[in-house]
């Protein structure tokens, strides 16, 4: 029969619907609403993992997320997500999972000879040797090292999914939904507050689910669960989050929580997002999170079949499955004996209870004797038998003198541990608040709240179940209180049954076996023993943080939540120095490891960054043009027309623009009015240029600096009246610069009467460049006489085009004849079509930022960011005739006055032009005087821009020298990696030099 | 000291490990030492370490106020390259590649540097222009680093996606071939034990609270947890506390100090070969020897000691980190945790003598000072030692911000059109 | 993801929606021509970096625009004052000891 | 403030289909619209207000309507006037006179924007996806305008009903953030 471990009846599980799975490719039943753990555990499995160092085999230890063994990987369509703990994998109908870390199967293992050569791994062996000889290293060693770490398999295709993301506010957030959480939630509800109850389990309830030796208000605790959910339900104030954790803690009660919405169904919907972030931000947080119980070590305490007491406990009843049928039970606290009563109600044999006290309570002794159970007091496991299934247990006595003498051997296929409860402080952590100690309850519990918090329940240290929830009301009441001044009297529920446990113990049992040979397992998935955290002891790691790095104690993907308590009691046991001493680790985010496509959300493909189109954009598609990225911005890079690569095709639209006219989208370039009575006088203090004098209808191009002296960006600016400017700016400066204007205005001279406003987007520019500019614009003109004796060279009209206003620039960046006609965005396409089809009558040309390049080279323009890097001068780029000499200051002026920026020996900016007019030099290429420099030669400069020059018919550089304007005519080289390339400094200006062509 | 080997290890085995010393002690400071260096990182350690071996001074301390590595030097992403753009920066890094090469070695501990090669990842036009640049000044200046065209990039790192389709295509690559990782606790423990061995006092949990100086100005000790302590030469290298500790001795410094966060994912089999970094969609990455994959996140915005970070930024390293590499969206992030990060206006660091006689500072590392761990270190050792700059730190001044005379990381990548 | 209150638009919003200006009541000097070479060095580039109490510049970029002064400890991260642009410095040390630091 | 003053002005555009039509939310993009940004200082502002016609609102993220205007808070002296897109430059041209030397700077900023309405039960969740801001109705009563951020594009949010939002972008933004809606609406058609 399937399912050999699943009880007769009793758990929560629906046992009307068989489900079933495949677990390394073997196909075995379970129910719904079981884990992938508990559906396991049903069928008798508790081998399903390697550990990470020895790769011993190892079994589901607990029933949480806290899970350090049972680790695995889930398939399904094509989707791969390693790593998974079983005990939080909820079962659905085909669920497909492999177990990990092994090769070639789980049950025969090669890596597993690691566990036999494991004295020569102990902790921190790594930095020891694998250092001879040196080049070992990378070839042999590393590559072996790292094929043999690591744990699951790494997805291997990009996922399916999708992940939502939601911003949220509430009064209350409240973590956790056992006795406290609930209760908190429900006291705080009630006021009218607003609240968000998540838990990371599918249902709600915590240890109310597996609690049946108890009851509040005299249901049992799993009805009172449902009724108080369907209370909450009913609430328009409450959310409720089943299958979402709360893992990580910010600043200023910023909550983040991870819901997983499709993991658990078979086939969902994929309109559904697999999860969601939640992003709360809470006025109050009640943090509800628990208590996890701890491990005991023991020699050889990792064999499968070994688990944690209420783990064991939780499987019994609320999942219906029987980890074993002969179970021991070994525990230093009381809570474990209620797992052994448990099961032997269930008639699971109880080989015994073998626990640490030499004198547990009377009235626990009391039901075991009744029900017939051996109790070994004052006794502790000192080894365990078993290889892939544990199947005894050593027992030993504890001496008065503090030696361990045999116990004899008891036989079980299961073992249940507890050496007591540590509270969940890792919220409460993250939060920024500092845990104190607590010796009563032997545990680190939260201290002050730094944040607008409050932990409740066994998260603090509170057990027992009416006393946990007396505390969880308490702490919703306050919360809401505090959230929003209200508060309101609900009836508390009363709890009979469900005493606090008492007892537990912290590090390693005392054995009687040779400490040397044997393996007592602190944290389990990363193989330290408690020998290791003494060894880094001895070694001189006396920091907790130290002993962590050096052993990897508390390292791995369960965080320590297992093994930090018992590795700091070994830890300062071995130091001799209290445990308060030795400090604890940070507890850092995220509380259980969350999916990278969560944080990522919906910025994939498009969504990464917002794609900013031009209203050219259609236009461009159509016609086959090509598209660089600027910034967020799509900018079209040439259009190749017949097959044409970009070096023909730039040739080509370089010659047309040249001799007849083209056409080009310049709307991303930043614009920006400025606007009031000080307008000009603004532009003055912020623009290396003089601004005052410039006449209504005339532009002139304009410098800007940083404070520093350094050139940061430039554009045309435009003066439409007396009181009104229309600045532009490069296209990725156009935020900055605008940023920094307010920045000026607001902070240094918020005197001034002046105000800006972006006009980037307000604007669609289209800029016709050639001869025939003036002729393909003129049919579509009205109300500006074009010709140049009204409208010369940097002149700005307003008039309209095809009837929609516009705003004409007459200017030019290629050194023709050229308008940039401004027009309302949404007239862009407009125009753009418009003038297309125009220039068609001229044979004319649409180009890019490409053909735009070399247009301006050709003439010498700089390109901010390209010919400079924030590094150059107004007189290193050969611009000082753009300085005000008569101005008192504007920004950088004092800089510019700074020793270095007026030393001697600073790159300027030249030609080049190559020996060879048909070698074209790289952009980034090195300037020297040497024709074969030595290594380590300092270079004269760099290139900075360099294109094939068809109106030259030649190749053209620019470039930042040395000097270089006193080196004109002179000969430096290039050194290429094929050899050097001899070039001759010349101008900046290779076309047109007279500028003849730009005044007509 | 006793020598680490596979041997060694094997001996040890037969004696259950019971007699390996200790790496470093734990010593009370003495009253007065030669030099003293504040802060137990990997700069730190490494310019005591080098102060003993090549300058013949042994008398000194080292002070942490916490545990020695506890700062960034444990908490960065380990990448190690030199590929940097002016003359200075290059061989201050490669200086440190050159001491890379060999430290296992040195210090007889292994610090797992891995050439496993850098490979920084050019998106648009402006992009490429600015790594061809890198490249060129770096084979004029000698150091390794070279292109690799789209195909080239997926072929040294497989998982890299280069589709035209994404937002911001791959257009190619600049690689370091010599670039790679370390392993950071490695680092500051090796060259703890190696200065410890050569008679340096490293003192942990003692805070440095105040700088002593003479009538003429003069350093004369420090202040500290644990009581004065007299030296006429004191270090400071305490990364993103080094404005807190110069001011102590008047020393106003350049300096803002922000929250860096860097993550894990869950370890998993080999995944990715080599170290990524994209400087225009902010993310780099690299799988550790345990199986983690290693993200680096960028700076908060505003100035922090808090050692955390906000949420948005590790939500964008991530979506930048799923762009390029698709599969990794359904890993799991284990840890993520803040580093302080002391920044320059320019970018790099100063390594220099101060107005103040006998007190010198190494800071403004950015988020970039574990690679040059072994040449800061080095070189600071030197401009201590001989109360001069080693050639290869005499451009770091503090005097250059006033002359104008940066060097200027940050402004090389700068972006227009 | 820091909390921030606008001091114009009397709300709270998230970080994102705000700009860090770095150090605040650092004037650029009325007349620069006058100034020596350090005072600009300290003016462009020199901070005090504070660990603890600290004044700093924001600016409510993607709201109304406006910059503003807030004061914040940069240990806890924990904002203690919010106040308009042009506002003389608060008493940085009153601040700190009535946050009880 | 009544939604159907807002709804007076701002309109769906009827040459467009709807960008999403669910029973619970839907996205329809408005019809153009004149935007001036007027800047100013305090004592020019019952001029402006008088020769737009609706009064500028002095209290932050306050909105003022009166029939086909609203004038909206954006800072302390910036605002936004919305009217519909015929009255442009007779408004421009009114405010300019009345205003007159006193101070002050009004830019047409009537295209750098785009508007879509986003209404029904789940229009305040649906931005929740993106945007950080609390939208229940106390914290953002109908009323409010306000600037904020969604994902990572710029936006303007005006609640003009309960259940209606005007969100405005740049034009180069709008394809981002009507986008995201879209997709992050799409679970709602699960039943």
């Amino acid at each position: 029969m399937s399912q050999p471990f699943r009880t007769e009846k009793g758990g929560r599980i629906d046992r009307n619907e068989q489900l079933t799975f495949t677990f390394d490719g073997e196909q075995m039943q379970g129910h719904k609403g079981d884990t992938l753990a508990s559906a396991l555990l049903a069928n008798g499995v508790h081998l399903v993992g390697r550990s990470f160092k020895y790769h011993r085999p190892r079994g589901i230890i607990s029933s949480g997320s806290e899970e350090p063994n049972a680790l695995v990987g889930i398939y399904r369509n094509g989707d791969q997500t390693p790593n998974l703990r079983a005990t939080q994998v909820e079962l659905y109908q085909g669920l497909e999972a492999i177990s990990q870390n092994r090769f070639p199967s789980l049950g025969f293992d090669i890596g597993a000879i690691n566990d036999l050569m494991s004295p020569l791994f102990p902790a921190g062996f790594y930095y020891k040797t694998f250092m001879w000889p040196k080049s070992f290293w990378d070839r042999v060693y590393e590559p072996v090292i790292r094929a043999a770490a690591g744990l699951g398999k790494p997805p291997k295709k990009p996922d399916h999914d999708f992940y939502g993301n939601l911003y949220a506010h509430c009064d209350v957030l409240v973590a956790g939904s056992g006795p406290s959480g609930l209760a908190a939630a429900l006291a705080a509800a009630e006021t009218g507050a607003k609240v968000i109850l998540c838990d990371e389990q599918a249902e709600f309830g915590g240890s109310l689910l597996s609690e049946n030796s108890a009851s509040v208000d005299g249901k049992e605790p799993a009805d009172w669960v449902a009724v108080t959910l369907a209370r909450l339900g009913a609430m328009d104030n409450v959310t409720l989050l089943p299958r979402t954790t709360a893992f990580g803690y910010f600043a200023h009660n910023y909550v983040a929580l991870a819901e997983r919405i499709t993991d658990h169904i078979a086939n969902p919907d994929p309109k559904l997002p697999r999860e969601r972030l939640w992003q709360v931000r809470a006025k109050e947080v009640v943090i509800a999170a628990g208590a996890i119980e701890r491990p005991l070590v023991f020699p050889e305490n990792d064999r499968p079949g070994i688990l944690l007491a209420d783990a064991g406990r939780t499987y019994l009843n609320r999942y219906g499955v029987k980890v074993g049928h002969k179970v021991l039970v070994a525990t230093a606290s009381d809570s474990a004996w209620q797992a052994a009563f448990d099961m032997a109600d269930h008639g699971v044999e109880v080989a015994a209870i073998v626990d640490l006290r030499e004198t547990p309570p009377k009235n626990l002794m009391a039901i075991a004797e009744a029900r017939g159970i051996r109790v070994e007091a004052g006794c502790v496991v000192t080894g365990t038998l078993g290889r892939k299934r544990v199947k005894a247990a050593l027992l030993g006595r504890l001496m008065t003198s503090g030696q361990v003498a045999s116990g004899g051997q008891v036989e079980c296929d299961a073992l249940l541990m507890s050496g007591g409860w540590t509270p969940t402080v890792s919220l409460y952590s993250q939060s920024r608040g500092k845990v104190v100690w607590d010796g009563d309850k032997g545990a680190f519990v939260p201290g002050k709240s730094v944040q607008h918090e409050r932990s409740t329940g066994a998260s603090k240290g509170l057990y027992g179940l009416q006393a946990t929830l007396e505390d969880g009301y308490a702490a919703g009441e306050n919360a809401a209180k505090a959230a929003t001044g209200k508060s309101a009297k609900i009836a508390y529920s009363t709890a009979t049954g469900g005493e606090a446990s008492n007892g537990g113990t912290l590090g390693a049992l005392p054995h009687d076996r040779n400490a040397s040979r044997v393996k007592a397992f602190v944290d389990y998935q990363n193989d330290v023993t408690a020998k290791d955290v003494k060894l880094a002891v001895r070694e001189g790691m006396h920091s907790i943080e130290h002993i962590k790095r050096y052993t990897t104690t508390g390292m791995a993907t369960d965080q320590g939540r297992l093994s930090n308590m018992n590795a700091l009691k070994i830890a300062s046991g071995a130091l001799d120095r209290p445990l308060t001493d030795v400090g604890l680790t940070t507890f850092r985010q995220p509380f259980t490891p969350t999916t990278f496509g969560l944080f990522a959300g919906v910025s994939r493909g498009d969504f990464f960054d917002p794609v900013r189109k031009t209203p050219s954009h259609d236009w461009v598609v159509e016609n086959g043009g090509v598209f660089e990225d600027v910034g967020q911005w799509k900018r079209t890079w040439y259009f190749p027309k017949n097959g044409e690569d970009m070096h023909a095709a730039v040739a080509r639209e370089c010659k047309i623009a040249r001799e007849s006219v083209g056409l080009f989208d310049a709307s991303t370039l930043g614009k920006i009015e400025v606007v009031g009575p000080d307008a000009a006088e603004f532009l003055e203090r912020m623009y290396t240029n003089p601004w005052k004098k410039l006449a209504t209808g005339r532009c002139r191009y304009g410098l800007l600096l940083n404070d520093a002296g350094f050139i940061t960006d430039d554009g045309v600016i435009g003066r439409l009246a007396e009181g009104r400017f229309h600045v532009t700016t490069t296209t990725g400066g156009a935020p900055s610069v605008f940023a920094r204007m307010e920045d000026y205005l607001q902070t240094e001279w918020p005197d001034l009467d002046v105000w800006i406003t972006s006009t980037t987007e307000q604007y669609a520019v289209a800029a016709v460049q050639g001869p025939k500019a003036r002729e393909v614009i003129a049919p579509f003109i009205e109300g500006i006489d074009l010709s140049a004796e009204n409208l010369p060279h940097m002149s700005v009209r307003e008039g309209t085009f095809c009837g929609v206003p516009c705003r004409l620039f007459r200017i030019s960046f290629t050194g023709e004849l050229g308008f940039e006609i401004n027009v309302s965005r949404r007239h862009g396409k407009m125009m753009w079509e418009t003038l297309a089809k125009e220039i068609e009558k001229h044979s004319g040309t649409a180009y890019g930022t490409e053909t735009m390049h070399v247009l301006r080279a050709e003439k010498g323009y700089i390109i901010v960011g390209q010919d400079t890097d924030g590094t150059v001068t107004p007189q290193d780029a050969g611009m000082t005739w753009a300085i005000g000499k008569k101005k008192l200051d504007f920004v950088g002026k004092r800089g510019l006055e700074r020793p270095d920026l007026k030393a001697d020996g600073r790159p300027q900016f030249v030609g080049l032009l190559t020996t060879d007019p048909k070698v074209k030099l790289e952009e980034g290429a090195q300037v020297t005087v040497a024709e074969n420099p030595a290594t380590g030669t300092s270079a004269e400069g760099h290139v900075t821009s360099s294109y094939y020059s068809p109106a030259l018919d030649r190749t053209i550089a620019l470039a930042m020298v040395k000097n270089g304007q006193a080196l004109e005519g002179k000969t430096l080289y290039v050194p290429m990696p094929e050899g050097s390339i001899p070039v001759e400094v010349t101008g900046t200006v290779f076309y047109d030099k007279e500028g003849a062509r730009i005044n007509v | 000291m006793k020598r680490y080997s596979f041997l060694e290890l094997a001996k040890n085995a037969f004696s259950a490990h019971q007699n390996w010393g200790r790496q470093w002690r734990a010593p009370e400071p003495k009253a007065e030492y030669d030099v003293v260096i504040v802060g137990a990182g990997g700069h730190g350690l490494a310019t005591a370490y080098y102060l003993a071996k090549e300058h013949g001074i042994r008398n000194i301390a080292v002070l942490e106020k916490g545990w020695l590595g506890g700062g960034n030097t444990g908490r960065n992403t380990t990448i190690v390259r030199s590929n940097y753009l002016w003359e200075e920066s290059a061989a201050l890094y490669n200086h440190a590649i050159g001491l890379w090469q060999n430290l296992s070695q040195e210090l007889n501990y292994n610090v797992m540097y891995s050439a496993r090669g850098v490979m920084m990842l050019a998106h648009t036009v402006h992009d490429v222009q600015v790594a061809q640049r890198h490249i060129h000044a770096n084979r004029l200046a000698g150091v390794q680093n070279e292109w690799l065209t789209p195909e080239q990039a997926k072929e040294y790192c497989p998982p890299l996606n280069i589709s035209k389709n994404i937002r911001y295509p791959v257009m190619g690559a600049a690689l370091q071939r010599v670039g790679g990782t370390a392993r950071h606790d490695g680092v500051a423990w090796g060259y703890a034990r190696g200065a410890d061995d050569l008679g340096v006092d490293i003192i942990q949990n003692c805070a440095v609270t105040g700088i002593r100086r003479s009538a003429d100005g003069a350093v004369e000790g420090v202040e500290t947890a644990k009581g004065f302590i007299k030296a006429k030469k004191v270090g400071v290298v305490a990364a993103g506390h080094t404005s807190v500790v110069m001011d102590m001795a008047g020393v106003r410094l350049p300096l803002e100090s922000f929250p860096l966060q860097a993550l894990v994912s869950e370890p998993v089999k080999p995944a990715f070969p080599c170290v990524v970094m994209s400087n225009t969609i902010h993310a780099y990455i690299s799988q550790s020897d345990k199986g983690e994959l290693v993200i680096g996140a960028g700076t908060d915005q505003f100035v922090s000691y808090a050692q955390a970070g906000g949420i948005h930024i590790t939500n964008h390293t991530i979506d930048a980190i799923c762009e390029l590499f698709p599969h990794f969206r359904r890993m799991r992030m284990l840890r993520n945790w803040g580093g302080i990060v002391d920044t320059t206006p320019d970018r790099s660091p100063i390594l220099s003598k101060t107005p103040v006689q006998g007190l010198y500072v190494n800071c403004g590392w950015g988020t970039g000072g574990f690679k040059a761990t072994p040449g800061s270190g080095h070189v600071f050792a030197h401009t201590i030692a001989k109360d001069e700059p080693h050639p290869i730190n005499a451009p770091f001044t503090i005097e250059r911000f006033r002359t104008g005379r940066l060097i200027d990381e940050a402004a090389a990548a700068a972006v227009a059109h | 993801m820091l909390l921030i209150y606008c001091p114009y638009c009397d709300v709270e919003r998230a970080e994102t929606e705000f700009h860090c200006g770095g150090e605040a009541h650092i004037a650029r000097p009325s007349d620069p021509s006058q100034t020596s070479e350090e005072e600009w060095v300290e003016f462009l580039y020199m901070r005090s970096n504070t660990k603890g109490v600290a004044a700093e510049r924001w600016r409510h970029i993607h709201g109304c625009g406006r910059f503003f002064n807030a004061v914040r400890d940069t240990v806890s991260d924990k904002f203690l004052k919010f106040y308009k642009a042009g506002e003389t410095m608060p008493d940085l040390e009153k601040i700190s000891k009535e946050a009880g630091k | 403030m009544s939604e159907l003053l807002a709804n007076d002005l701002i309109t769906p555009d009827a040459g467009e289909s709807p960008l999403l039509s669910l029973s619970e939310v839907s996205i329809l993009k408005a019809a153009p619209l004149t935007r001036l940004s007027l800047r100013a200082r305090d004592a020019s502002l019952k001029d402006a207000g008088k020769a737009f016609g609706a009064a500028l609102p002095v209290n932050p993220l306050l909105a003022e309507t009166s029939k086909k205007r609203a004038a909206l808070w954006m800072g302390p002296d910036e605002w936004t006037l919305l009217a519909p897109e015929e009255d442009c430059q007779a408004l421009f041209t009114a405010i300019e006179e009345k205003l007159g030397d006193q101070p002050h700077s009004l830019v047409d900023i009537s295209d750098r924007s785009e508007a879509i309405i986003v209404s029904g039960e789940k229009a305040s969740w649906l931005l929740n996806t993106g945007i950080f801001i609390d939208f229940s109705i106390e914290s953002f009563p109908v009323g409010t305008v306000t600037r904020t951020v969604f994902h990572k594009s710029p936006v303007m949010v005006w609640r003009t009903g309960t259940d209606t939002f005007v969100v405005e972008a740049w034009v180069s933004f709008m394809e981002y953030v009507t986008g995201l809606l879209v997709q992050s609406a799409q679970e709602l058609e699960v039943a």
